[in-house]
């Protein structure tokens, strides 16, 4: 299926983009972290969190959503 | 008053001054209002390796974002007596020494602000993707890391 | 910055909105400061008997006030991580809905904003000679005990 | 010895007056009490606090200042 990935703040640096869409045949948040990270080494030195449909998941969860999103260490205020 | 939809708390730029004095004085034809307390997020001019900040760039997963401050939002509501409760932050460039984050609630009695305004603004920090880009004046930058 | 001297903290009549805008202002060029609180006591138009009190005249031992006002300033400062503190309290007649009360910290953190307004507040209440004369639309009046 | 006494708030009311220069020739602040109790008998009813010099003292202080001050509960802010 097609997933639509946002990437944030330092994350978007590291990837060099602020969204992209691509095709996963797994099931989890993990997988397809491998895959992002394959794609993207320099990721894996990097905190961040992984929200589903605007809710942040676990690397266990089952990928359901079309939206995911790659957010580093919250900074607000 | 609570809203069932959230809205947008993002505003573009630095916060002025003059909104808040605004919003403070639309708030005195509510009378049961004893006890009004503001948080204002000012963006410091902290100096790393020799060289101060200038500008704070701020971007947000901004639906995420409205949709954790409108639950931060209904939660106060819930757990605290209050009569309004209003919050704004910025997005992009904040100067050093301009306001970033503007939090204002208002109660019958004192009690309840107090706790009510240092609760909204920890969950602030903690639960809503927004993301600072400390810029120095030499236009390099570094990732603003909450504490 | 600690004043050594006491100073008039008191302002005849309510004290505005702009007033408080224009403050917030003068504290932007003080730009190691990283998080403002403001704590406002407005009138409320609280109903006794079925009569609502329309404002609070209040009056002090001034020279006694504001010398306990300069002491919970100066140990404020000893307590806290402050970088500016203001206060002011109003005399006089001030109507529901207006701002009698204007306490104004800032500092670096903002953890000590939070403890500070909240140290101050309390102190103001239970340590200064303030009396406050509540005032209803009859012109009977009834005198203001806090709680 | 002539003491200048102030009144605030409700006991300025009761006293109809906001300071007045009384001649006491007691020791402690229980024996102005005593005074100014029999010359009005409303406040015996009445909560206050005394201050000497800008300082709440207690009924068992020597009387030493010339300013005293009566005042009820505070009700600032």
């Amino acid at each position: 299926m097609n997933i639509n990935i946002k990437y944030f703040g330092l994350l978007a640096e590291v990837t060099q983009q602020e969204a992209e869409t691509i095709n996963f045949e797994g099931k989890l948040v993990s997988e397809l972290l491998d895959v992002l990270q394959s794609k993207y080494p320099a990721l894996k030195n990097k905190d961040f969190k992984v929200a589903q449909n605007q809710e942040l998941v676990s690397i266990n969860t089952e990928i359901t959503g079309q939206e995911i999103a790659i957010l580093p260490p919250f900074s607000g205020g | 008053m609570t809203d069932k939809k959230p809205k947008n708390v993002f505003k573009q730029g630095a916060i002025a001054s003059e909104f808040i004095g605004e919003s403070i004085a639309k708030h005195q034809s509510k009378t049961s209002i004893g006890a009004h307390n503001i948080f204002l997020g000012q963006v410091r001019a902290d100096v790393v390796d020799g060289k101060p900040i200038s500008a704070i760039e701020y971007t947000a997963y901004e639906d995420m974002a409205n949709t954790k401050f409108h639950d931060i939002r209904e939660a106060a509501f819930e757990k605290f007596n209050l009569t309004c409760m209003h919050i704004y932050h910025s997005l992009g460039i904040v100067k050093a020494g301009e306001i970033c984050l503007f939090v204002f609630v208002s109660s019958p009695r004192r009690k309840e602000v107090f706790k009510a305004l240092e609760y909204i603004v920890e969950e602030i920090k903690a639960q809503v993707p927004v993301f600072g880009k400390e810029i120095f004046e030499d236009d390099t930058h570094q990732w603003k890391k909450n504490t």
